[in-house]
Order: structure tokens, then C-alpha cells, then sequence
């Protein structure tokens, strides 16, 4: 199975079998045929099937180790000959997963079918955690499970690929037709395989443009959704975000499971990592987000802007702006282009919401040297943010006097005068350098702290008003339009010299695009949708697109790794 | 520790046997902690140890409930072990009940139980020679015929050519051979187990006078029973019990086929979909078994079937058929 | 229209039209015919329609008092003779709701056509506040919105009656066909009228299985529900409390909206007010809960019981017992029964649920008296919970040592070596004090602390082991049975003699089932399904479960209000 | 402030408008804070007070434009108010403007704007006299027949009444009346909106000799935008315009039936599905709206009639079009 688009561990795949091929996530019986079970007490030879799975011994979940070890020995003893399906036992001894692992390794099986998967989904860890091992070691295997409608979404993000559909017409015997509610309702008519065919054509759907999450989480049919979804996000929030692509739309935080999402986790990381104050930071301002994006566009933010304008003229920049909100925390105002979310507002904050973003703005304050003063403009939860990241970080932070918003006439002037106690002086130098600075903050987040000064170094140049054009010595290094940036192969070779960031290594002359077979070895930071440097011999000969995660794509063994998109 | 008795098939005839369970100490591979994944009998062993002279007057107070009866009688004895196990039975106890058994003359069948490796010559041919016109069979657990079954899924210690063995050695000594094999281990699908049933009678059938098919109930405290609670283990289908009692009184007319299916149409034995026609089919084979005669479970209302084939066609395993 | 049945303010409804009836939730143009919008200013008569809709004018959420107020003067202007239906403009300017009442009022409308529902579904706070007016004032309105399908439950559980399908059609225009995630994703094939059908009979279905809010809490299809959701949890507790009938059934914790469900909240009430301990308490214990319920019948409270028997013996009858679980808080022994639900269990607690249980359990134990130990024993998030209540009410909590779980032996033996410290004697009185108090407290739970000792004073008798039957002076007052009480005519009267709770008043003779007509006054406490006793001149002459609300049962005019159980 | 030309019915014959946006201070209802709620045509006034003979000025400049080509031309002049207002332009400019186009004989049509309580007879007679032998129209803003229309949606301030008044005095001092029609005011739904214009043509047509069908479009800053930015109203299809036009010129085929759908096929204006065809439907409106020849729009494509049609017959409201 090559893998062709990754929203989280899933991924629409395509799987070649001779001159037929397919797209996954897919359906045994509708897309591809599968063989019936096969026991290795009464093993059948390989079928006409596409798949067709070896002698296996379908141990239960809660099998001890001693039936387990009697069974292993057995399965080594099997001809694979023939035989491209490995019915995999989903084992609570998860110590002997990897016994299980050299076979499929030895033998190069194509699918592997998870035993006991509806056992095995009401186990929430065990769940998360045998498919996590399975998906990373083998990112070409296809994953069948059996599992009903009301589980595609959520089994698909978690990496499995396919599902036999043999199992649901017990539903049709039992007089149970599938409803948008199931398992909760049920309807009368039988209706099974038009249901699951119906849901997979919706779930493919999803993973094209990039909707999975949202029907992952806001759709809890069962106890075991929610269930799933928390140990995913919490237990195993690095194996989320590793294949979640590098968000380019609006992200929608709906439900509560929302702020778990993968694309936050990374926010708030990379503004750890990532983010470093301007140098010439003398004064920290913290702001409320605004609903409209970039904040800087709003109503509240231009009167913000006015209001500081007119205390520190001049002086403005040498101020540093933070924007607090939920669920990323804390926006550096360089960042503003690239916080696409929105949020149901209703002004009730809950717990979870407020104690990460304080404690993310604490470790954020700290950044800045201590005697850079901390002034906060904000109003109700905001505040409360601030106030818990203050005694965190055991920085003083100012508070403006509020009164009816924070935009409300009386705020403003507070905000004003407050700030007119301190004499800031900015020089031109000091907003040439701002500027430069917004743009390469942008370049930090991407690839980070350094790639700014890479590709604009303080004697870089930009060109042109919309569409920034970024040159270092006469040669160009980028492009930057309201926070989208492009790198040129030299701009990539400078980011790759002082970063060593955001490479792909090959060792052949590249002509097309990079295959995952051809990648010698990649930096593990990379994900979906990044922009990277193919290097060959501490040269980058070209600048592609991401198809896998970094880690994936050294072992991963079939389909594109990087989309190559001008070669040096 | 009781005895019971059942209409059952006597020597061939219908007529009525007298179980009686022995308070034995129970099967030595239980004692030393290989019992069989499916059983719990020796659980059922007494706690107090009975001495052997008690041991043989309770075979004398179970015999009062057919003396002077009008037979034919059959007379089963289970000892939640081996019958021809010394550490269970002395010789000399054992000697006792045959004699015991040799003066009734409404006793036309005598059954004991043996694990093979337990089957000696002298044994059974000392016990053959004391009852030597009744139908005399040592039943033997053999299973399955396949060993790879016997050892992963029932832990059973013994393989085919230790039934052979044990057969042939029954046969010389005088006796004849009841051959107990399991429909539906774990760790197969309903379509599995029926063919491991069917190809276990091709492959036993040369050294069995009579076949005991026994369908598979959930006993207390085993791992079927762990396996069961969590919906990895599903009993087997009625449907498929009569599948094979069918296939084989047809391609063996001349053996007796029994069965005594435990707990049919509950939950934890064999069922088909728990209706009340459950308990029918349960009775039907009974019948049969009784009488050898297939007309009773040749015409049962196809209640259920339909699932029941999908699931045996399509090689469904138990944890496919978990449902919300 | 009269209610049928109730969950929240949802519910089934049977409207009766001359010799025709049909069901609610219902459809226009499936159910009944409703005629088109009639225009104010080009009004057609009636015709030939269930639902003829009254000339209107179709003011925008949005418009400007200066304009409603030019409109209303007309509308009283106009002659609704033959009209049944009355479009009502849903205003963001809710201080002229009253105005349009009075109108619905003053001629008697039986339903009422939401308009802008498609807009006022967005905004969260108006759409539940407009809703829940109309429902209040109205119980017996039919409502009528026009909405999608994925809001069907939503709208329905916090009181829509009906939907207009009519612009339906527009999906099948655009060749958007519903699936089971829109609006997230579509399909290709029109089917809207029957996804509309499909999903109205589901939601009845629902409805009738009591599991209406699970739909609605499980299914966030958009941030609009997510945030109406929220609004009326947090800001309209009361108004879906008042109608969500006394649970029975287990309920099913799902999703992070699940620990603000009624029921929760209710709960928290009523051990607050509803809870007393034992008189003869000398000591507190408080345990964590148990997957299996009741609590008594896990391996862990057994394990726990023996302990404490071992270490007081009798005077085990004068310790209490509390047990901590997640959302409910706080479960008295003695409620044990009552707490049917079961939650996801992933280890993980969130604030939102730790907090408030520590709040409920600091007021509970400031219900005994100072000088009354409490010990603990307890681990993980639990233990967390006990410590801030500590903290909360000033009580000290002795904790027991817990190591490798509460069930361990070390933990229980730390259990019987901390509680051997106190020597507490218990007598046979205490245990026959006991055995009744058990009895005693689910009656103070359905009906207000004093309705145990009105049922089973001391002098009372119990006859029977497993239904217990309760007596008073040779009569029978009740029957309790696991927690599920009956109550006859005389244990009704000692209630409402000594309480005055659960009374629904009338002044006629009593023959068959109460109507809501025939209702004069009714105890505001009452919840559908609540056992209530009717009352004539002071004396009970019968019992009866409750159908509405008791408030509803004053307001409305239509329908069943009490099904009576036994008369007097 | 602007002029401009275009291709236009002249006094019944196809031929050149030249539109003349006069900079006077605008109407008098805005300035006192009683705007009808779907104009800003006051906000567009100009900033700086004009003086009379300024606006004399800009007339001839404009006529410039003209002057000497070949008709047959019309002249309308917006004033962003009323022509006839005082307050707006004084008596003296107006003859000034009359004696202008007096002098152009290319010049067959002259348009005038005002308020129906503006017309008073002196001054149209006035006027009249000045351009005996041209095709001279005062034009009204009816918008509506309906009073409460006229109230509730748009704010107008005037009553079917005082049109009637204001018509007749036109007639009688030697002009003629052009009545304007608003297609769609606000808390209508498509299917009344149709019906309104309908119900007043036939009302308003004994009073009137050039109907003028404005269609609804969204200009900043009015009730009727803020009502649009929240998706409770939607300007009228381009389908209702047609059905009114063909409707209207086969019921009074004497009568001019003018249109100009300003915006059309843009979300602001009337349109369809808001593909490329909606500005060919607007195009046809306007060749429709010159020559009077009911062909332009009767054949037109059916491109997203049906839909309309759905909404029309069933009453569907603006708010209920909204979808995800």
C-alpha cells in the first residue's frame, strides 16, 4: 500500500494488486476480495482472492501465555509461500506483539488482519497501542479490521486501512438496520453492506478534504468512541501529530475533545521551541483574540493598535505583542497568520481550557529578559489566564483597568495611559528590523529558530508589496504572502547550513520526485504538507513537499516521500 | 457425587442408562496442573478422600436403583479422571464393582472412562473377563484426531497414536472402544470445528466400536470459560451438532453415534439462537442418540439455520459475532 | 397538543385534529399539511390545511425596534378567526416577545411557527431562551421550526414539536444529499424528505427509549450544537431538569457534555437537600466507587466491608459510608441504589470533574457534626477529590495508607489498622435503626428528607425479606424493594401530612386519571414519572405517577396530568 | 457626482439615455432621519454644498456628452432627492435646465425625479411649457401600492393616496408619470414580492404612463443590508423580474415597462444561482427594458428556474434559503 494523503495515522492509501489496483480505506468484498479465515488446524492452500490469508490460530485476547507460546511455536512452522494476509491475533500480552511482528517482516506480508478487533476496540489502550505498533513498524501494510459502520471514522484515523464486511450481516439476520444513531438506534430494515459502503465512500471522503478529525470527534456514538479518542490524545498525542499535516485551513474546535486535537499539542510546542522575542523587545503586551482572523484585522485589534499608537508613538516598535486564546494559548502577534481556527463561543471557559494556555503564556513570559515589563489589556477568563501564568512565572504583570470590554472607551484610555508611563523610543532601524522580523518569525515556525535569519538575514533584502520577495545577496531565498511562505533551493540550502532542518537524504541524481525507497534518511521532524530540502552530499539539490512524516518515510518502502517542486 | 439415570442407547438398543460419578480423587493431570482448558470435573472431586471399601458401596447403593428393574441397562461410570488410574481406583476396588456388575443380568452395557496412556492390557482384560457377555466399552478422550488441537486448544497431553495405542490394546484385552471426541475447541471457527469432528471420526472410525460426541458446555473456572465471558468463545451452534451427527450416522450406519448435548439451547452449552426450539433440538438428538434412528433430527424446523450456515460458509470466528 | 411523555423539555406529543391525530415530533407535509407562509400584507383565508397560518409579517431576527413596532401594531389588527397556526418572528429584541404572546394567547393558537429558525439556531443563547419561553408559557403549543435534520434532536430536546420540510428541497437542488455526517460531509443522491422522515421517526424513537439526550450530546454535527448544548446546560439547568423525568434507567456518561446532563445536577441537589445522615453516625468512611453497581455487590466494597467488620464488629452499625464517583460526586450508602450510571473509564479525570465532587463532598460532610471523624480510604484522583473537600469544609480526613490499589492487601489491612484506633460499640438498636434508615433515606430522596420516618417511623414495622412491605399501626404505608419504592394511599398521606410534598390538588371526585384541565395547584417539585399523591380537602385519595412537571400540570389545559395507581 | 449614456427606450423608440446624477444636497426625508430603509443615494450627495448655477454648469457639461449626435436621446436626471424639492434645486435652476434641453432637438424625452408631496402644479406646468414638444415625465416612487408596504419595509412616507394626488396633478399641468416599483422590499417572501408589484401595476396604472421595475439591490450602510449580511434577506431572483416584465407589458402592452436590473448576477443584486448566465439574463432585461419587445425574455434559458419556481409556489421565506 503506497500512502497518499495522511490526516493523523490515517491515510488514503493506494494498494496495487498486478493491473488491479484500489484506494483505501476500503472494504473486503466491495473493493477487494478476501479469503476466509484460515486455520492452521485445517489449512487451505492460497485462493483466487486478492488477499489471502495464511494458517493462523485466532487466539483470544485474553489467551495466556502459555496457550500464546504453544501457538507461536506453530505459526514459524507455516509455509507463506502463497500467502500475502497475515491474520494477526490482537494479544493483551502485548509482549509477544513483536514475536508476531518477525513473521510479518520475514514473510513481507501486504495486509494483515487484526484479530479480535471487536474484542480489542472495547480496550481502549490496547486498542491505540497495538495498532500505534503495527502502523509505525509497517507504514506499506494495509490493516483490516472488523468493526461496524459507527467505528470507520474513528479506526480509520487511528490507522486502520480496511474492513471485512462479512461479520454485519448478522445485523440483517437480526432485523437491525444501521441509522445515523446506531448503535444507539436502530432502524428496521436490513441494510448492512449498503451502510458500510456508504460510510467508507463518506470516510474517504473525509480524509480528502481533510475532515476526519472533525467526524472523529464530534461524533461519539459509543463510550468506547470517547474512550479511544482520550488515550489517542493523551497517551499517544505524538503518534497523532507526527502524520497530521501542516495545518493550512481553518481548524474548527467543536467539542471538548477539540482542544486535544493534534494541531494543538503542536502549537503549543512550537511556540516553545520555536518562538524567540525580538531583540529589541522592551515592553510585552498581551491582547484577547478577536473571532476574526488574523486579529490583526479586527475591530478590537485596530483599536488596540490606535490606542498604543498614540501612548508610545514611535516607541511602538519596540513592543512585543502576545494574543491569549483558546485553545492555542498564546499567539505571537508574528504568528496571527498562522492561528487558523475558530471556536464555539459561548464565554464559558472550562478548567482545561484556561490552565494550559496560563501555563503556556508563563513559559512564554520567560523568554523575555526580566526586566522587560509585562502589560495586560484583557478582560474575564483572559484575565484569569494571566493572572495563573503571572505567579507561575513569577513575573509582575500590569493590568490595564477594563470596564465594559476591552474595547469600551474608558478600557481604551486606561490602556493609553497606562502604557504613557513608559518611554519607549523606536528608531527607523528599529522598524526595519520589526519588519524583517515578522516575516522571519514565519520561517522559524516552519522550520525553526534560525530559519528566519537564514533566508533574511539583517543584510537580506525584500522586494515588492503583497507578495514579499526575499533575496540575500542578489539571489533569492523565498517568497512570504500574509503568513504562506515558498523556499527556493538556495534558501533551503542556507536554512539547511545553519539549521540542519527539514532534510531528505538521497543518494542518486534526482530527476522526478523522491520515492520513500530512494530516502536514505530524513529529519525526524517533518510531516505532512512541510516544505523540505532534498540533500545529496550536504547539497540541496531540490525542494518538494512532504507526502510522509520523517520517520516514515525511512521506513516506509512504497510511494512518493517527497513531491518534488523545483530542483536546483 | 451422584448417579442418575437417562433413556440412552444400550448396547444398540433403547433402553436406560445409570450414570454414576465416583468419588474418586480425580484426573492426576489436574492434580499436577495440566488439566485439560476445558474441564472442571475434578473441581467436582470430593474434598474429603473416600476410602475405597466407601468408594464400592456407593456403586452397590446406586445399583439398588435398577436392581430387579426390567432392562436393558446400561451402566456409565465417570470418575472425574481415569477409571484404570490406580492413584484413583485400586485394582482391587475396581475388581469389586465389575463383580458387582457381573450378577446383574439387566446390565447389558458397562462403560468406563480411561485417559489413553492409562489403558493397560492386563487392566482391562482382568475387568473384560469378569463381565464377559456384556458390552463392555472403555471410553477413551481422544478429542480430536489432531494433535496440534489436542495440544493448543485442549491441552491434553495425548496424542492420536496414544488413542491407537490405547485402542488397540481395549480391543485385544476383550473390550470394546468409546471414543469421546470435542465439537468445537477454542481457537476455532464454527466451520473449522465441524470439519476437525469430521475428519477426527474418518481418522478414529477403524479403532472405535462407539463414538460419544461430546459439545462443547462452559465449565466453572477454565480458560473456555475466561474466554467465554469476554465473547472470544461461543458454545457451538445446535445446528452444527446435528450437521455432524447426520454426516456421521450416514457415512458410518453400522457405529453408534452418541450424544448428550449438556446444556443445550442455555448460554453457556451448545444453543442456536436461545429460543425455546433450542431446547427441542436439544431433545431431538438426545432421541437419536438414543435410538440411532436419524429421522429425529433429519426434520427440525430450520429455525436459526440461516445465520447459523452464513456463519459456518463464510469461516466467521466467535469474536466476529459479538453484536451491539 | 398533549404531552405524552417527557425527556427534558422534549416530548412525544399527540396533536388531535377533529377525527385525525398524529404523533410529535412530527413533520409538515408528512404528518399534517401546514399552509404556506401567509403575508400580512397580501393575507389569504384559510384553507383547506391542518395548520393554517395566521396573516404575519416575517420580521428578521435582526430588525430594529423601530420596525417591530409598526409591525405588531398590525398584526393585533388582524382577524384570525380560522386560523390555528401563528407564525412568530423570533427577535433578537426579546422584550417584544410578550407582545406576540399575548396575541397567541388572546386567540388561542394551537401551534406556533418559529420563524427565523434557521438564523436563530445560531445564536445560541436566543434560540434556547426563545424556545424555552414559548414551551413555558405554552405547554400545550405545538412549535414549529424549520431546520436540518442533524438538528432534529437537538431542537427536539429542548422543546420543538415540528419541523417545516419545505426548503428541504433546496439540498436536492444542489445535489447535496444528507448522510449520517452532514453537514460535514454530503452525499451525491437527493434524499432529503427521506432523511427528514428517517430521522423524525428516530428521534421518536428515541424519545420513546428514553434516550433522546444521548443523541443530542453524542452527535455534535456543528458548533452550533455544541454551543446551544452548552447554553442550556450552564444557563437553563433549571429548564431541562424541571421536565427530565425521575431516572430509572442507567445512564450512560459519554461525552464531556454528559457530566452536565440534568440528572447530574439533580443528583447534586439532592444530596445537598435531600440527604441527612444517620443519627447514631460516629464515625465517616468515605470509599471510591466501583465499576459494578450496586457499589455493595463489586469484589472491592466486599473486600472493604470485611475490613471494617474486622476492625469494629458491631460497631460497624454506627459508622456511615460515602462513596466518591465521577460525574454523580457524592453517593450515600443508603442511595447506592439510586446511582445507576456507568462512565467511561480511561484513568483520566479532567478538573471539571474533580472539582465539583469536592465541593459536593466538603457541603456533605459539614452535615455531621464536628466531632465525627472521617477517614478515607482511597487512591488516585479520588484521594485528590477528598483532600480539596478537606480543604473546602475544614474537616480533617484521616487517610488510610493505600498501596497498589484500594483492594491490595497492604491497602486493607492499613484499612482495619487505621479504624481499630476508634472503639465504636454498636447495639441491637442501632442495627434495627439502621435496617430502617436504609429504607428510610430513598424515601427522603423522592419525596424530602422526614418522608422516611413519615413512611417507617420508629414504631413502623417492615414484613418480608426481598420486597419489603412497611407498615404503620397494621396499615401499609409502602413497599421497598432494591431501591424502588411503591407508596399506598395511607404512606401518601402520613407524607403530605408531615411534608407537604408531592401533592397535586384537585376539587372533584376523583375517578380515573388526573387531567391537566382538572388540576388547580400542584407542588413544583413533581418530575414526570415522580410518585405524587392527588389531594382533595387536605386528604390523600390517591397516588398516582406523575406525567408532567408539576409546574407544566398548572399550565396546561390538555392531556394527562397524573396516571392514577390506586385510589384511596 | 456623474453622467453617463446608455442604450435605453426614448419616449416608446429604442434609442440613448443620458443619465445625469444632479449634485444636490439629497432628499429631505434623510437628512431628518426618515430614509427610506433601502436607499443611500443621500449618502452619495456631495460632501460640499453645490451652488445653483454650479449645477447649471454640470448639466451643460454633461449635455456636452450629446450635443449634436445623433438621437433620439432621453435625458434623466437622479438627484439623489427631488428635482421638484427647493430645497434642492431652486425653481430659477430648474427653467435654467429646462431651457437647456429646450434647445437640443436630439433631445425627445426628459426625466425628472421627485417625491409624490414635492409635485405641485405650478411647477410642473412651469416646466412643462418649456418643453412642449417633448415626451416629459415626472417619475414617482410608489414602490408600492400597499400602504403597510410602503411603512413597514420601506419607510417611504407617503401613502398609494398622495401618488394618486401627485399623478394627477402631473397630468394636469402637461406632464407625464412615470412610476417607480420596487421588486422586492424587505418581509416579503419571493411569492409576495411578485405578487405585490403585480397588485400594484394594476392599482397604479390608471395613474401612470411609464412603469419603471427597480429591482432590489443592496446599497451600504441601509436596513436592508444589515437584514442581507444575516442572511434574512436575499435581493429577488432575476426569474421574478422576468415574470413581472413579461407579465406587465402582455397586460398593458400601451404602457412602457422599464428595467434596469442594477447589480445583476452579483450577490448584491437581484440574481439567480449566480452563475454566468445571470448576466446574460440582466443584459436581456435591458434589451427587453429598450425596445419593449417581449422576445429578449421569453426565450431565455431555464437555468435554474425550477428552483425558483420551488420557492415561489411554495412561500418560502429568505431566511429559510439559508443553507450549510
Amino acid at each position: 500500500m503506497e500512502v497518499i494523503k495522511h490526516e493523523g495515522p490515517g491515510r488514503l492509501g493506494l494498494v496495487r494488486l498486478g493491473d488491479y489496483s484500489f484506494r483505501t480505506p476500503a472494504l473486503a468484498g466491495v473493493d477487494f476480495t478476501l479469503s476466509p479465515f484460515n486455520s492452521f488446524f485445517h489449512p487451505s492452500e492460497p485462493g483466487d482472492y486478492d488477499f489471502n490469508l495464511a494458517p493462523s490460530i485466532p487466539l483470544g485476547f485474553y489467551t495466556p501465555a502459555e496457550v500464546i507460546e504453544k501457538a507461536l511455536g506453530r505459526l514459524w512452522s507455516v509455509n507463506y509461500d502463497g500467502f500475502n494476509a497475515f491474520y494477526l491475533p490482537a494479544l493483551r500480552r502485548t509482549e509477544y506483539l513483536e514475536e508476531f511482528f518477525k513473521i510479518i517482516e520475514r514473510y513481507n506480508f501486504e495486509a494483515v488482519y487484526l484479530g479480535n478487533s471487536k474484542i480489542l476496540v472495547k480496550e481502549y489502550r490496547y486498542f491505540v497501542k497495538i495498532l500505534r505498533e503495527l502502523r509505525e513498524r509497517f507504514p506499506n501494510l494495509m490493516i483490516i479490521a472488523d468493526l461496524e459502520p459507527f467505528f470507520y471514522p474513528l479506526a480509520v484515523y487511528l490507522g486502520v486501512d480496511a474492513f471485512d464486511t462479512r461479520s454485519l450481516k448478522l445485523y440483517d439476520f437480526e432485523g437491525k438496520g444501521f441509522t445515523q444513531y446506531s448503535p444507539f438506534l436502530w432502524g428496521k430494515e436490513p441494510n448492512s453492506l449498503d451502510f458500510a459502503r456508504e460510510t467508507i465512500l463518506l470516510v474517504r471522503n473525509a480524509l480528502e478534504s481533510g475532515k476526519l478529525r472533525y467526524l472523529v470527534e464530534n461524533l461519539f456514538y459509543t463510550q468506547y468512541h470517547a474512550g479511544i479518542l482520550r488515550i489517542a490524545d493523551l497517551e499517544h498525542a505524538d503518534y497523532l501529530e507526527k502524520y497530521t499535516p501542516i495545518q493550512k485551513e481553518t481548524v474548527y474546535f467543536i467539542s471538548d475533545a477539540s482542544i486535544r486535537r493534534p494541531e494543538v499539542k503542536r502549537w503549543h510546542s512550537r511556540v516553545l521551541e520555536r518562538f524567540t522575542p525580538p531583540k529589541n523587545t522592551e515592553l510585552v503586551l498581551l491582547f484577547p483574540c478577536s473571532a476574526k482572523k488574523p486579529y490583526s484585522f479586527s475591530r478590537s485589534h485596530t483599536l488596540y493598535r490606535r490606542a498604543v499608537k498614540e501612548a508610545l508613538g514611535s516607541g511602538t516598535a519596540r513592543v512585543h505583542e502576545l494574543i491569549l486564546t483558546s485553545p492555542f494559548g498564546v499567539v505571537p502577534r508574528e504568528w496571527e497568520w498562522l492561528a487558523k481556527y475558530d471556536i464555539v463561543v459561548t464565554g464559558h471557559w472550562s478548567e482545561e481550557e484556561i490552565k494550559p494556555a496560563a501555563e503556556l503564556l508563563a513559559k512564554t513570559l520567560e523568554k523575555y529578559p526580566k526586566d522587560v515589563p509585562i502589560v495586560a489589556h484583557l478582560d474575564e477568563a483572559y484575565v484569569e489566564i494571566a493572572r495563573l501564568a503571572g505567579e507561575l512565572s513569577g513575573r509582575e504583570i500590569i493590568f490595564t483597568r477594563v470596564e465594559n470590554g476591552t474595547t469600551s472607551k474608558e478600557s481604551l484610555n486606561s490602556l493609553t495611559e497606562t502604557l504613557r508611563e513608559f518611554h519607549l523610543e523606536g528608531t527607523k532601524e528599529d522598524r526595519t528590523y520589526r519588519y524583517f522580523e515578522n516575516i522571519r518569525k514565519v520561517f522559524d515556525f516552519y522550520f525553526g529558530i534560525g530559519a528566519g535569519e537564514a533566508v533574511l538575514p539583517d543584510n537580506g533584502h525584500v522586494k515588492g508589496s503583497k507578495m514579499l520577495r526575499l533575496f540575500v545577496e542578489n539571489q533569492q531565498t523565498g517568497t512570504f504572502r500574509d503568513g504562506v511562505i515558498s523556499v527556493t533551493p538556495f534558501g533551503m540550502q542556507r536554512i539547511y547550513d545553519s539549521l540542519k532542518a527539514y532534510w531528505v537524504k538521497i543518494d542518486f541524481d534526482l530527476r522526478g520526485d523522491v520515492f520513500a525507497v530512494g530516502v536514505n534518511e530524513a529529519d525526524e521532524r517533518i510531516r505532512p504538507d512541510d516544505i523540505v530540502g532534498v540533500v545529496r552530499d550536504e547539497t540541496v539539490v531540490g525542494v518538494g513537499k512532504a507526502v510522509l512524516a520523517g520517520e516514515e518515510m525511512i521506513r516506509a518502502k512504497k510511494g512518493v516521500a517527497v513531491k518534488v517542486r523545483k530542483r536546483a | 457425587m451422584t448417579y442418575w439415570t437417562s433413556e440412552d442407547n444400550v448396547a444398540g438398543k433403547p433402553g436406560t442408562a445409570l450414570f454414576i460419578i465416583l468419588p474418586t480423587i480425580g484426573c492426576y493431570r489436574f492434580r499436577i496442573g495440566k488439566a485439560c482448558y476445558m474441564c472442571a470435573y475434578p473441581t467436582a472431586a470430593p474434598k474429603v478422600k473416600w476410602s475405597q471399601e466407601a468408594i464400592v458401596d456407593y456403586v452397590r447403593e446406586a445399583l439398588e436403583k435398577i436392581k430387579g428393574k426390567k432392562g436393558p441397562f446400561a451402566v456409565r461410570m465417570f470418575t472425574s479422571g481415569s477409571f484404570l488410574d490406580n492413584g484413583e481406583l485400586k485394582p482391587e476396588t475396581r475388581r469389586k464393582i465389575f463383580e458387582l456388575l457381573a450378577e446383574m443380568e439387566n446390565v447389558e452395557e458397562i462403560v468406563i472412562e480411561s485417559r489413553s496412556e492409562l489403558v493397560r492390557y492386563d487392566a482391562v482384560k482382568e475387568l473384560a473377563e469378569i463381565v464377559p457377555d456384556k458390552h463392555f466399552e472403555v471410553a477413551i478422550g481422544l478429542e480430536t484426531a489432531n494433535d496440534d488441537i489436542a495440544d493448543v486448544s485442549i491441552n491434553k497431553g495425548n496424542t492420536f497414536e496414544d488413542f491407537v495405542r490405547a485402542s488397540e490394546i481395549t480391543r485385544k484385552a476383550g473390550a470394546k472402544v468409546k471414543t469421546y471426541l470435542l465439537l468445537k475447541p477454542i481457537f476455532l471457527s464454527e466451520r473449522t470445528a465441524i470439519e476437525d469432528v469430521k475428519e477426527s471420526i474418518i481418522k478414529a472410525e477403524p479403532y472405535t466400536d462407539t463414538f460419544s460426541i461430546n459439545i462443547t458446555d462452559i465449565q466453572k473456572g477454565t480458560l473456555y470459560e475466561r474466554l467465554w465471558e469476554k465473547s472470544e468463545y461461543r458454545p457451538p451452534w445446535l445446528w452444527s451438532a446435528v450437521e455432524v451427527l447426520i454426516w456421521a450416522k450416514k457415512k458410518f450406519p453400522n457405529k453408534r453415534i452418541l450424544s448428550d448435548p449438556v446444556g443445550a439451547g442455555s448460554k453457556r452449552g451448545p444453543h442456536n439462537c436461545l429460543t425455546d426450539y433450542d431446547r427441542v433440538i436439544g431433545r431431538a438428538i438426545k432421541k437419536f442418540s438414543a435410538t440411532q434412528d436419524l429421522k429425529y433430527i433429519e426434520n427440525l424446523k430450520p429455525e436459526c439455520r440461516e445465520r447459523w450456515s452464513y456463519i459456518v460458509e463464510n469461516g466467521l470466528l466467535d469474536w466476529q459475532l459479538v453484536m451491539w
